[in-house]
This record gives structure tokens, C-alpha cells and sequence, in this order.
């Protein structure tokens, strides 16, 4: 590929630059990174879900041979700042728990961390830790997040004196007068509606778990400080954090994520407590010291999400226009106690993404969060609106069906059809062609004919269905949301260095976890110089030579970071030009040459052109004879932020057999259609959307984190916590009807994150469209054979 | 999780070398066929042996003969070579549906017959399937005293068997009735090939004007494990197993087991799953000893 | 969770009572009950080894009986830590009722497991509750029918006005303990 | 302590380990081929780890070293010779049949040992012969479509 130069990558299904390395064993994630001497860690954790420590005996322990030290939080507490502290605490008004890296006085979810072992290697870490006793004295665990609000509960975070850890209105203005104005309109149509559809959504705790659980090596010196691996999708943002609340002066902190992780999907987003504890012990010991997270610990700690009750109502008249939209929306937070989203950012998202691509002249949405003893919810990929968005798709069916309407011809006749459009919560749709998407898979859908063979079907006693949903997902997150949700910049930033070779480097400071930012960037800066991606070398997520990211969460690669890459190249190209021209003595600057073929050519005159090679080299290494004004050397670091944000938009469309003897089904088809802007490597995309939908899939009917009446987390392995295989799962049909994004200089959207949104409802829709004959609407979540198979009893008695 | 301190690893050669070993006194021996199940107890330190006796190197377990009507099965038999086996008549193919959907590959490649037996985990497929094809599980001991114990009295709920420590699981044998026989396992779980929320073997035989002489049903997956199902073996005897039977053995089979509500199925699901999936089995079953299938 | 149940002994209520709240008898009737330590005057500590199978949890386990009304029920309230296998906590309530020269004895068990055993209980020791509680009463039954030896131990451990001594209330929670261990593993 | 000798892709290594070590930390950790990974915790189930004993496919996670004592070993280091990557190594190349990367040694193993039981499986029987590894990036569909691409090509060979 290297002789290909004249290609034009945009748009190319290139083989991944990172796949040589993955395919031979010879990928090095955090916990293949050896440095000699390093210590291991394992946690002792609370097997109780909301208890008193009485006491923490660990001489046992600390007597076996092999133990380095045993932390635990009463001696810490005087040693390491509490959080919340700024860098990692959004400016939403909310009740911030107080806590420490390791528990103090008290626990307050199982899986919680107590003690900390430090041993020669695992296996005597994990000896130790069995000798770690523990002294509890049971508190009353609040579990049910309804429970949790009502004035009488137990309060898990005293100092609150609520459970409640979040509250807000997002319709209505921001008084409470014009909020309770609103509400008024709102019931007002509600009332003369001729349709109007309550019910209740229910779904459950689950989320993402990434094959790589998390992990983090470090290491301390005197002089240069604390070197840090760490599992992270934000290393920036770690780095603030470990600075700050290790009072680390920032010099002294270095934070690398390794560029080969086992996937993030927002696991790896947050700042962790175990982050902080595992640092200072190597600066304390000043010996490195490795953690490695269990599957057991990862599965009772992260990638818990989803777990919200949505109250919801739509008001439609009779030709299908939907009139109003309320919803009542409360959070199960679990403790709250994860840096950065603190559980209640998930769900506040989700409400703002609940009216999706539908046009609603009037709603009222409010959102309460509980904290209970469950684990905190953690970010995971369709970040807090994979429930509200189950609620607004499956309530969307029951509108169209009560008029007698199919509900793809419902829906297309509600979509947002003029872009940009501000949403009824206030979230800004730039740009895109929803009925176009939506035309596209309808195409594909057939419905017609479907219908045919649906009927012929059931002659034969056989429940086939249909289902649709779409989902308007952020391209990235722009600062105006980004600041006041996460407390960070939503700009990208790249730094692109062109070396005396004719080579390109690119810096970036969100770091990957496997969506192949480095074949991504590779393709869009040799289509900018006209080389070969071979001729590009990527480097993320090191602090030490990246330029400032808030990291690769919410779809920024094809949004923010790809854009920051692009302009980066532009300038440079403007450079080059400019001295090129100089040389050449042309009067012509950057829109009179073309980039090509390794070279670099004048278009008024193809006979004045100079290789790419010769001109780079001549810039870096020989300075002289240059334009007025103008130095060597050709390195710039580019930020890139659009006006306003920015939006992707995609369409499934599913279909499903069910059995009415087991109800157990099984998906025959799933058709999409995205509009993800230009594509800049199809198979990565198709990738992408791959991985989403199986993922909503497997949300949706698989997997599922349980919790007994005690709060003893019971899903804490693969045996119990179970993920789709892929004998469980379809193959995905996925076309394009692409809208250019007007905002990006590539005409790119940032794709991915809020994927799996539209899954949870299109699934149960078609499930519920099969047994249409016998009524049946499935509205809570799991979608499992046991509750369907229960449902059909019920209708069919 | 890793295991608890180990103090000796043992691989006899031969079975002398093992009675030796299970002779040694040494406290918390574990005996590891395949290690697919026990190893997750090792790991997680719910078993903390102190010496592991590995079985792998002996040749003596490894075999299937067939002699005088009774087909052998030696307890080494791993799931692989149990489904990749030309030496199963098809009147045995029960074996051959259990062990080729247990967990996954990987698992197929290590994990035995007698493994599984042994350790007679309560959502298990191969207990289940022995019981239906009433096995006769072989135990030898020291000094190769032997004893045969019927699968109907081997299996004493979960993870619990007849056999005592100082014994270890030969072979399984099982007697070929001949024409007009068959026998099928099917099983069902959230995650295909997963652990049987609900399994259900049978073994049927025919005679000459084609009723049925000889029937067995066991299910696993039930509150105590695998259990024979003898109220829906009573409705099918002596008949030609019409559907109509199968609908009233498997209401009898619903009422006869308890089954229990967990977070994957309610009790009344398990119920369902019996009827639906005993039907189809019985139907495999009844067109294998036809020749039909 | 709760567990309920019933079993019929064959000797007469004081007989069962006392010997429920008898460590020698119970220790024996206990599948796996390995010691008994007085460690203040309320505090009192018992080992059971319960044993499943193949597996072992070594539970160690603290008592307290609340109500105690010879010869006809107690509520008993135990604690058991299970190492790194997990914890129980158990409460009782036991009654007992004549039943001709018989006793019968019915018992609710609200039991709670946590930690490792809790969550890998699933995948390693479902469901033996019903035989180890049998075995248990089995047990009972043997050592109650052969006189000697309940006559003998009832007779050295007096308690007729006081039935809750300290030792008895050691013994009764390995009972407890076990059969809450049983009982839980029994509804997952 | 045990004394062992394991071949790990045609290099022996002869030492002596606790008893309790598992097959894959002897793998990682002794042998520093850290291209097997670890995904679960003692369950065995996500595939991670799964390398070839004596040519079949099974998790590393799940044996002692000590069992493996005597045997050979070939983890995904072992797959490529002379710098060639495999037919299969390529068609995941080609099909992008990963993403993170982290449970692909798993998959490259299990199904370099599944294309030879099975040269000429169904898209299904892939699925089935895949349900021994988790992963969570790719929704399996580019994976399948790799395996899919040897199998025609070895067909292709043959016609």
C-alpha cells in the first residue's frame, strides 16, 4: 500500500495499521507492561451492601511473607484529599458524596473497597487479603430507588440528609414559575388529546463490560515524580486528578494509556478511587506498584447503567401528529461515588436525548436521582438514553397502533424534517436529513411486502414481527454541554509534526480503545499530503507528548479529534505552500497546489511541483533563503470546536420470530440506516455499528446485574453476568444515506457512542408487533423468554 | 482470583500408581479429570486441595469397548471424543447430543464423562443423560477392588455422589437393548450451550408391535439436581408414545419435580420448558429407535 | 430469605428441647460441627464445617437466643463468618409441639448469605439444603432414640428452669447456622 | 514446588513453579508471552486465554501449569512463521474481524484448531464454534465473516 500514493484514502476500507501487532500477540496493554520489581495489589472489598467497619484487623496478614503494606481509609484519610474536588466533579447542583479511595466508618455498596493489600506478586497478595478481618455491624441497605425518596428512608450519605443526589426540570425555562407554567400547558393538552398513552418503563441495571477490565501500573522517583498506565479513555483528565488530589505538583505527574486497550465504551471514562490509592502507594512504598481488576471486581464496580423508571405519557391526535410528551424519570445512582459522572450524568443525558428525532410542540420532563447501595452507575456506551429512549420508542408503538397507524408511517410523519432544530429540551440538531435515513430503511424494510408474508405466516401459526427506532446521538460533545456536564473543554486538539523524512506524526490526547484512531487519522492526513497512512505514526493518550484532550468519550474521533488532525494539516500545508511558492517564485498560496502522489504540484503550471519529501526536508533541516517573516521547522498543534454542537443520526429496523410455547424469539433480520457524515474507513464504521447494535442487543435481553434483597451483587462473572455470544446474535445489514456535515472540515460526524439507543425499543417493538394477534406490550426490561412466555399466559387465559 | 497454596501435583501412570496416591493420607485430595468445573472452585478458593491428583496420563480411562450388549465408556472420555466417536450406536446418541453442546469448545476439549459425574453439578448435562440411559458407573479402589453402582443410586444431589473418596470413577457402562431403541437430550439456557436452565434425556425402547417396553426420563436443572421422572415414564409405558402421551407424561413429569424461580426463569418457566422441550426430545427419541431420524 | 419447615422426632418435648439446646447432642447431629468456645459471658463462638460435595466453608458463627419459653419455642439470632467465602446471618425461631409421644418441630429460618458464597453459590453449590437439614434431624432422631445417650447428656448439662444456658445457646446457632446455610442455598 | 518442562511454541521451558500457578500467569508471567490475556476471574468463560495444548484449543486459564507439564504449548506469538501471518490472521486483517484486540489471541486460537475439525463449516456452526469467546467490540459479525473468508478461500484452492 505504501506505493499507493495517489489514492484517496477518504473512504477507503483500509486493513488497520494496529491490527499487524493485535493479530501476533505483540499488542501491549497496561497490564502486559512490565517494570521490574513491581508490588501487586488486590483489594479487600465489603461483602456487605451498607454496614458499619467496627474494625479492620490486619496483622495477620501483614505478617505473611511476601506483604509489602496494607492501606486502609483511616489511615489514608489524613494522607489523601477526599473527592469530590473540581477536576473531576461536573457544575451540576447536586449532593456530592464525600469519600476516600478506601471505605471510612462505613461501606455503602458490596464490592465497595476497605483494605488494600501490597504483596510480591498476586497470589500472596490474594492470600493476604483472606487474612484481612473485618468487624461489621449491618446498617439497613436502601435498595429500591422509590424506597429511597420516601421521607422515612434510611439516608446512605448522612451529611445530605436526602437520598435524593440529583434533581432537575429540562422543560419550561429555568424558574420554577415558568417550569410549573409549562407543566399546566402541558396537562392542558393532555386533557383534550383525543390519544393519550401512560405507562411505565421499566429497565434494567446493565451496561457495558469491555474485555479488558481495568488496570494501572505505577510508578514514583523523586525527581521526575509519578509515572502512571493507566486503563483510561481520558488521561488528561487523570492526570488533573491524581495532581490534585495527591497534591502532586502537575509537573510531576505523567499519565499514559497505553495505546492498545481492551476497550473503554465509557468504563474507562471516569476517574476511580482505585486510581488514587494505587498511586500513592507507589510514591509512599516508591516502588512501582500493579493493580489488575478481576472480572468478579470489574462486574461489581463498573459498567452498571440503564437501571431508570420512566412515567411516561404522550398526547397524539388522530391522523398520528404527537401533541405533547411528559415523562417522569427517576434513576436508581446507586452510591454515587465514581469521579467525573458521580452516576447522576448518565441519567441526566438520557432525559435531555429522550424526545429523540420527533418533533414535540410541548413537553414536560423531569428526571429525580436516588443514590441506593448498589454500585454507582458508570458511563456506558448510549450513556444514560438507552432507557429513556426504550420508553419514547416502545410508547411511540402504542401511539400509532391505538390509532391504527403503522408505526413507521407514524414515525416518519413526526420526525424533525428542517435541520438545525433545537429540541424541546434544548439540545441543538445541526444538521442531517432525518426522512431521508428513515427512506433508506424503509427501502430496505419492505414493509409491504413483510406485511404479506406476516399474514401467511400466522396461517401457519407462526408469530413473525417488525420493529423500528431511530436515535439522534451527539457527534462528539461540544463545550456548551461539555462544561456544565463534565466540567472539561469539548474541543479536539491535535498536534501533527512533519519530521525531515517526509514522515508524519500525529499527537493525540484522547486515547483509543480499539476503534482504530490510529488507522483513522492515518488516512485523513495522507489524503491532506497526498502520502501513504504508512507514512503516518500516531501517538495517543501519553501526557507527556499529547496535547491537552478531554478524551476519547462521546463520539469524539470522528467529530472533534479528526477535525483538530485536519485543520493541523491545513496549516501546515499553508506553510509549506508559502515556502514552496517562495522557492518556486510563484505568486500562489495554499488553494493553488494540489497534494499528490508524494507530491507537491502547482496547478497553474504542473511542471513546477517539488516532492513532498524534498520540500519537508528542506523546510525542517535547511532554513535558509525563506520567505520574510517566515522559520523552520513545520509542527502545529490544532484545537478544533464547531459553533454549535453537532449530531449523527441512525434508523434499525428488526425482525423477529417468536415462539408462542417458550416466547422464546429469534431475530431474522436487522436492517439500519445511519447517516454518520463521510465515512473515512467503512469497515471501521461497519465495525462500530456492529459492535453497538450486538451490544444493545445483548443489553437488552442478556444481560442483566442482579442484586438479592441484602444487596449481595449476584452477577459478579461471566457464569452470571451474561453477554451475548455469537451464536446468540444476527448479522447486521447496515446502509448509508450520508448528510456531509457543514460543521467539520471533512464533512465527518463523531459516530458510535449513543448507538445501542435505538436497539431496546426497535427489538421490543418487533417482538410485540409478532404477538400483536393476542395484544400483548412489553414494557420493562429485560426482554427475556421467561416475562414474554409469561405475557402470552396472561393474554391467551 | 487464584488459587489457595497447593502443596503436591501427582500424575500417575498407571492405576497402581493411583491407588498408591489415594492411599497416601494426604488431607484435601482432589482427583482432576478434566478440571472444567473443579477448577472454578479451585480458582475461586471455595476448594482448597491440597494435593491435586491429575488423571490425564491414565491410558486405562481412555476407552469404549463394547462386549456382550454393554457398551464402556471409561471416565477419561472427553466431551471431543464422545461426539468425534464412531463406536456410539445411535440407540446411545444421547451422549453424543449432551456432550457435544456442553459449554463450548474449549471445555469440550478437556472436560470427561467421568468428570462430570463425579462432581454431579445440579445444572450439569451428563448426569442427567447417564441417568436416562441407566448407566452402571464403575468404581475402583485400592488394591483395584471394584464395584458397580447404578446411575438411579450414584447421584445423591448436587455435587454429591455414592462414591466415597478413597474411590475413583472407571468407566460407565451401558446396555444396548438393540432394534428399536433410541435416545435423545435437549437442553435449554439464556446463552445457547449454556449450563440447562432446563435438560431432559430419555431413552425409549419398542417392541415388536411397537409399544413402548422400556422408558426413562431424567431432567437436570431442577432444585436438586438431576432426577429421573418416573411419574412420566408410568404415562408412556407400554404405550406408542403419541403425542397425546407425551402431553400427559409431561404434565405428570411438571407435577412430579419441583423447579425453582432465579433471576433467568420464574419457576412456572421451568415448568413450560419441561413440556416443550420433553416433546421434543421424546419425538427425537421415538424417531432414532425407528430409524427414522 | 425465609425457609419453613417441620419435622417429627420421636421422644417427648422436654427431651427435644433440651437436647436442641444441648452442644454434646448437637455437635453430633450437626453435619460438620467442629467446636464450641465460650469467649465472654455473652459471647460464644462455634465452628461448623459445612460441607457440600467436594467444598468445605468453615463457618464461624456467634449466638444469641432472645426468646427462650421451655419446653415449647426459642428465637435464636446468629452471625457466621465464612472466611472468604462469605458471611450468614441467620435468625430462628423454633417451636415445638406434642404430637402423641412425638414432638413436632417446626422452624422458620430468615437467612441471609453474602460475600463470595452468595454470588458463586449459584455456580458451585445450588440447591443441597433439604438433604443436609435431613440428614440433620436424621441424626437427631438416632441419637434421641438411643436412650443412653440422650438420657446421659441431658442429665449432665441440667436445665430444666434454664434452658438457656450459655452452652446451649452455642449449640443451637451451629444448628441454626447450618440450616440458614442449607435454607439459602436452597431459594437461589 | 513443581518441577516442569513446557514446550511454548517449540522453545522449552524447564522450571520449577508453586503447584498452584496457572497455565496462563506460567505463559504471561514466565515465558513473557503476553499476547494470551485474561478476561474473567474464575469462571473460565470469556476465551481470552485460550491457546493450544498439543494442538487443541483450550483455556489457559483453567489448567495448573503443572498439567501442562510434558506438553506443547503454542500461544498466538506462535501462530505466524517467519514474519507470515496465517491465512486466518490475514482474513481478520482484511475483514476487520477485531477491534481492541484483547480477546483476539483467544478467537485466532480457538478457530485456528476449529478450521481444522471443521474445514468446511456453516456460517452457524462458526457462531457455535465461537461461543467460547466473548467479545464485546465487534458484535462477532466481522469475525465470522473472517473465518467465512478462509474457508472459501481453502475451497477456492481446492477447486
Amino acid at each position: 500500500m505504501s506505493q499507493e500514493h495517489g489514492k484517496d484514502w477518504m473512504g477507503a476500507p483500509l486493513p488497520r495499521k494496529e491490527d499487524r501487532r493485535l493479530l501476533t500477540g505483540k499488542g501491549k496493554y497496561v497490564s502486559d507492561i512490565v517494570i521490574p520489581g513491581a508490588l501487586h495489589a488486590v483489594f479487600v472489598r465489603s461483602e456487605y451492601a451498607h454496614a458499619k467497619i467496627l474494625s479492620i484487623d490486619t496483622m495477620e496478614a501483614e505478617e505473611l511473607e511476601g506483604v509489602e503494606r496494607i492501606y486502609v481509609g483511616e489511615q489514608i484519610k489524613h494522607t489523601i484529599k477526599s473527592m469530590p474536588q473540581p477536576i473531576v466533579q461536573p457544575n451540576l447542583p447536586a449532593h456530592y458524596p464525600t469519600f476516600w479511595p478506601l471505605a471510612v466508618d462505613k461501606v455503602t455498596f458490596h464490592g465497595e473497597p476497605v483494605a488494600l493489600v501490597i504483596a510480591r506478586n498476586k497470589y500472596i497478595a490474594e492470600d493476604a487479603a483472606e487474612l484481612v478481618f473485618i468487624d461489621y455491624e449491618e446498617l439497613e441497605p436502601v435498595l429500591d430507588p422509590e424506597e429511597a425518596l420516601k421521607p422515612d428512608a434510611t439516608i446512605i450519605h448522612e451529611k445530605d440528609g436526602t437520598n435524593e443526589i440529583f434533581s432537575m426540570t429540562f422543560t419550561g425555562g429555568d424558574t420554577e414559575e415558568s417550569q410549573a407554567e409549562n407543566a399546566t400547558e402541558v396537562e392542558q393538552i393532555f386533557q383534550n388529546a383525543p390519544v393519550v398513552i401512560k405507562e411505565r418503563f421499566k429497565t434494567h441495571r446493565t451496561g457495558i463490560t469491555p474485555m479488558e477490565p481495568r488496570a494501572i501500573l505505577c510508578d514514583w522517583d523523586d525527581s521526575d515524580g509519578l509515572l502512571a498506565y493507566i486503563t483510561t479513555q481520558r488521561p488528561h483528565i487523570d492526570r488533573l486528578a491524581l495532581s490534585d488530589i495527591l497534591d502532586i505538583s502537575a509537573e510531576k505527574v505523567q499519565v499514559i494509556a497505553p495505546r492498545d486497550q481492551g476497550g473503554g465504551f465509557g468504563i474507562k471514562a471516569p476517574f476511580y478511587r482505585e486510581n488514587i490509592i494505587i498511586a500513592y502507594a507507589a510514591r509512599d512504598l516508591e516502588q512501582p506498584v500493579r493493580w489488575v481488576e478481576s472480572r468478579y471486581e470489574s462486574l461489581m464496580n463498573v459498567g452498571q447503567e440503564r437501571d431508570q423508571i420512566n412515567d411516561m405519557e404522550i398526547a397524539a391526535d388522530l391522523e398520528g401528529n404527537l401533541l405533547a410528551l411528559r415523562n417522569f424519570g427517576l434513576a436508581d445512582n446507586g452510591v454515587g461515588t465514581v469521579g467525573v459522572y458521580w452516576g447522576f450524568v448518565m441519567p441526566f443525558l438520557g432525559a435531555i436525548e429522550l424526545p429523540n428525532g420527533y418533533k414535540w410542540p410541548k413537553a414536560d420532563i423531569r428526571l429525580k436521582v436516588a443514590t441506593t447501595n448498589k454500585a454507582c452507575l458508570t458511563p456506558s456506551r448510549a450513556f444514560g438514553h438507552f432507557p429513556t429512549r426504550f420508553a419514547i420508542e416502545r410508547c411511540i408503538d402504542m401511539v400509532a397502533h391505538k390509532i391504527g397507524m403503522e408505526p413507521s408511517e407514524l414515525r416518519r410523519k413526526n420526525l424533525v424534517a428542517d435541520l438545525p432544530y433545537t429540541s424541546i429540551t434544548n439540545e441543538y440538531y445541526d444538521s442531517g436529513d432525518f426522512v431521508k435515513v428513515w427512506d433508506t430503511l424503509l427501502e430496505k424494510a419492505d414493509l409491504t411486502n413483510f406485511r404479506l408474508e406476516q399474514k401467511k405466516a400466522l396461517s401457519e401459526n407462526k408469530y413473525v414481527g417488525i420493529g423500528f427506532g431511530c436515535g439522534v446521538e451527539l457527534s462528539g460533545v461540544a463545550s456548551e454541554l461539555f462544561v456544565p456536564m463534565e466540567n472539561q473543554p469539548g474541543f479536539g486538539a491535535a498536534t501533527v509534526r512533519l519530521d525531515p523524512r517526509g514522515k508524519v506524526q500525529v499527537f493525540g490526547g484522547d486515547a483509543p480503545g480499539g476503534q482504530g484512531h490510529e488507522t483513522t487519522t492515518a488516512q485523513v492526513v495522507a489524503s491532506e499530503f497526498g502520502i501513504s497512512p504508512e507514512d503516518v505514526i500516531i501517538t495517543t493518550g501519553n501526557t507527556g507528548s499529547t496535547p491537552f484532550g478531554s478524551g476519547s468519550v462521546g463520539a469524539r474521533m470522528g467529530s472533534y479529534f479528526i477535525s483538530a488532525v485536519a485543520e493541523a494539516c491545513r496549516q501546515l500545508k499553508t506553510k509549506i505552500t508559502k515556502i514552496l511558492a517562495h522557492d518556486l517564485q510563484l505568486e500562489a498560496s495554499v488553494e493553488h497546489f494540489e497534494f499528490k502522489n508524494g507530491e507537491v504540484i502547482y496547478l497553474g503550471d504542473d511542471s513546477q511541483r517539488s516532492s513532498f519529501l524534498s520540500i519537508v526536508e528542506r523546510i525542517i533541516m535547511f532554513p535558509i533563503n525563506m520567505p520574510e517573516g517566515e522559520t523552520g521547522g513545520l509542527d502545529v498543534t490544532s484545537f478544533f470546536e464547531a459553533a454549535k454542537p453537532m449530531i449523527c443520526f441512525n434508523a434499525d429496523c428488526c425482525v423477529v420470530e417468536v415462539s408462542l410455547d417458550t416466547g422464546d424469539f429469534k431475530i431474522l433480520k436487522w436492517i439500519t440506516a445511519e447517516d454518520v457524515g463521510n465515512v473515512i474507513n467503512p469497515l471501521i464504521v461497519n465495525g462500530q455499528m456492529h459492535g453497538a447494535i450486538i451490544q444493545g442487543i445483548s443489553n437488552t435481553v442478556f444481560e442483566e446485574f442482579v442484586y438479592d434483597e441484602q444487596g449481595q451483587q449476584l452477577t459478579a462473572d461471566f457464569e452470571h453476568y451474561k453477554m451475548a455470544t455469537a451464536a446468540d446474535v444476527p448479522n447486521i445489514n447496515i446502509n448509508y444515506a450520508t448528510t456531509p456535515c457543514p460543521h467539520t472540515p471533512l464533512g465527518t460526524r463523531g459516530i458510535g457512542e449513543g448507538r445501542p439507543s435505538s436497539v431496546p425499543g426497535a427489538l421490543t417493538n418487533a417482538v410485540c408487533d409478532a404477538l400483536r394477534p393476542l395484544g400483548i406490550e412489553i414494557t420493562t426490561l429485560p426482554l427475556r423468554p421467561d416475562a414474554i412466555w409469561q405475557k402470552i399466559q396472561e393474554a391467551s387465559h | 482470583m487464584y488459587p489457595a497454596p497447593i502443596h503436591r501435583y501427582s500424575r500417575p501412570l498407571t492405576l497402581e500408581e493411583l491407588y498408591a496416591l489415594l492411599n497416601s493420607n494426604d488431607d484435601d485430595v482432589l482427583v482432576l479429570a478434566g478440571g472444567q468445573s473443579a477448577m472454578q472452585a479451585v480458582k475461586s478458593r471455595m476448594l482448597r486441595p491440597s494435593h491435586v491428583i491429575d488423571l490425564q496420563a491414565l491410558s486405562e480411562l481412555k476407552f469404549i469397548r463394547t462386549k456382550k450388549g454393554t457398551l464402556t465408556m471409561g471416565a477419561m472420555m472427553r466431551y471431543v471424543d464422545i461426539v468425534s466417536s464412531d463406536l456410539i450406536p445411535l440407540e446411545l446418541a444421547a451422549l453424543q447430543d449432551a456432550a457435544s453442546r456442553v459449554g463450548d469448545r474449549q471445555v469440550r476439549n478437556r472436560g470427561t464423562i467421568g468428570g462430570s459425574l463425579c462432581w454431579n453439578y445440579s445444572a450439569a448435562c451428563t448426569p442427567a443423560t447417564v441417568l436416562a440411559l441407566d448407566g452402571k458407573i464403575n468404581l475402583i479402589s485400592q488394591g483395584g477392588s471394584t464395584r458397580q453402582i447404578a446411575a438411579d443410586d450414584f447421584f445423591l444431589g448436587p455435587l454429591e455422589t455414592a462414591r466415597s473418596e478413597s474411590e475413583i470413577l472407571l468407566s460407565v457402562d451401558f446396555k444396548l437393548r438393540g432394534a428399536k431403541s433410541g435416545s435423545a437430550y435437549k437442553k435449554w439456557g439464556l446463552i445457547t450451550d449454556a449450563l440447562p436452565v432446563i435438560g431432559m434425556a430419555t431413552c425409549l425402547h419398542f417392541d415388536n408391535t411397537d409399544r413402548c417396553k422400556h422408558v426413562r426420563i431424567a431432567l437436570t436443572g431442577l432444585a436438586n439436581g438431576a432426577e429421573r421422572c418416573t411419574a412420566a415414564e408410568a404415562v408412556l409405558a407400554g404405550t406408542d408414545i403419541s403425542a397425546e402421551k407425551i402431553t400427559q407424561a409431561m404434565s405428570a413429569a411438571c407435577e412430579e419435580v419441583s423447579t425453582y424461580s432465579d433471576s433467568i426463569a420464574t419457576a412456572a418457566y421451568r415448568h413450560q420448558l419441561i413440556k416443550t422441550i420433553g416433546s421434543d426430545v421424546l419425538n427425537i427419541a421415538k424417531k432414532r429407535a425407528f430409524g427414522l431420524a | 430469605m425465609e425457609l419453613k419447615d417441620e419435622v417429627i422426632i420421636g421422644a417427648d418435648r422436654e427431651k427435644v428441647f433440651r437436647a436442641l439446646n444441648d452442644p454434646n447432642i448437637l455437635k453430633q447431629a450437626i453435619p460438620g460441627c467442629e467446636a464450641i468456645e465460650k469467649t465472654s459471658d455473652d459471647n460464644y463462638n462455634a465452628t461448623v464445617v459445612s460441607k457440600i460435595g467436594p467444598l468445605k466453608i468453615r463457618f464461624k458463627g456467634q449466638a444469641t437466643i432472645s426468646e427462650s419459653n421451655f419446653p415449647s419455642d426459642y428465637k435464636i439470632t446468629g452471625e457466621g463468618r465464612g472466611g472468604p467465602a462469605g458471611h450468614a446471618k441467620v435468625v430462628a425461631s423454633v417451636s415445638l409441639t406434642e404430637k402423641g409421644k412425638s414432638t413436632r418441630l417446626t422452624y422458620v429460618v430468615q437467612a441471609d448469605i453474602g460475600g463470595k458464597l452468595a454470588q458463586l453459590g449459584g455456580a458451585l453449590v445450588q440447591k443441597t439444603a433439604k438433604k443436609l437439614s435431613t440428614q440433620f434431624f436424621e441424626h437427631l432422631n438416632t441419637l434421641l432414640s438411643s436412650n443412653s445417650l440422650a438420657e446421659k447428656d441431658t442429665e449432665e448439662i441440667s436445665m430444666t428452669n434454664s434452658p438457656t444456658t450459655n452452652w446451649a445457646k452455642v449449640g443451637a446457632i451451629s444448628t441454626i447456622l447450618v440450616v440458614g446455610i442449607l435454607a439459602w442455598i436452597v431459594s437461589k | 514446588m513443581a518441577k516442569i518442562a513446557i514446550r511454548i511454541n517449540g522453545k522449552l521451558f524447564q522450571e520449577d513453579i508453586p503447584e498452584r500457578m496457572l497455565l496462563v500467569d506460567f505463559i504471561r508471567e514466565s515465558a513473557n508471552l503476553t499476547g494470551t490475556h485474561i478476561g474473567c476471574t474464575y469462571e473460565g468463560v470469556c476465551g481470552a486465554c485460550t491457546v493450544h495444548l498439543d494442538n487443541e484449543a483450550v483455556k489457559s486459564c483453567m489448567l495448573l501449569a503443572a498439567q501442562a507439564d510434558g506438553h506443547d504449548i503454542t500461544t498466538v506469538e506462535g501462530l505466524a512463521q517467519g514474519g507470515e501471518l496465517t491465512a486466518l490472521q490475514e482474513a481478520f486483517k482484511s475483514e476487520h474481524g477485531l477491534q481492541c484486540g484483547f480477546c483476539t489471541a483467544g478467537i485466532l486460537m480457538n478457530m485456528t484448531d476449529f478450521l481444522k475439525q471443521h474445514p468446511n463449516p456453516s456460517e452457524q456452526e462458526i457462531r457455535e464454534g465461537l461461543i467460547g469467546n466473548l467479545c464485546r467490540c465487534t458484535g462477532y459479525v466481522h469475525i465470522v465473516n473472517a473465518v467465512l473468508k478462509v474457508v472459501q478461500e481453502n475451497q477456492l484452492k481446492k477447486a
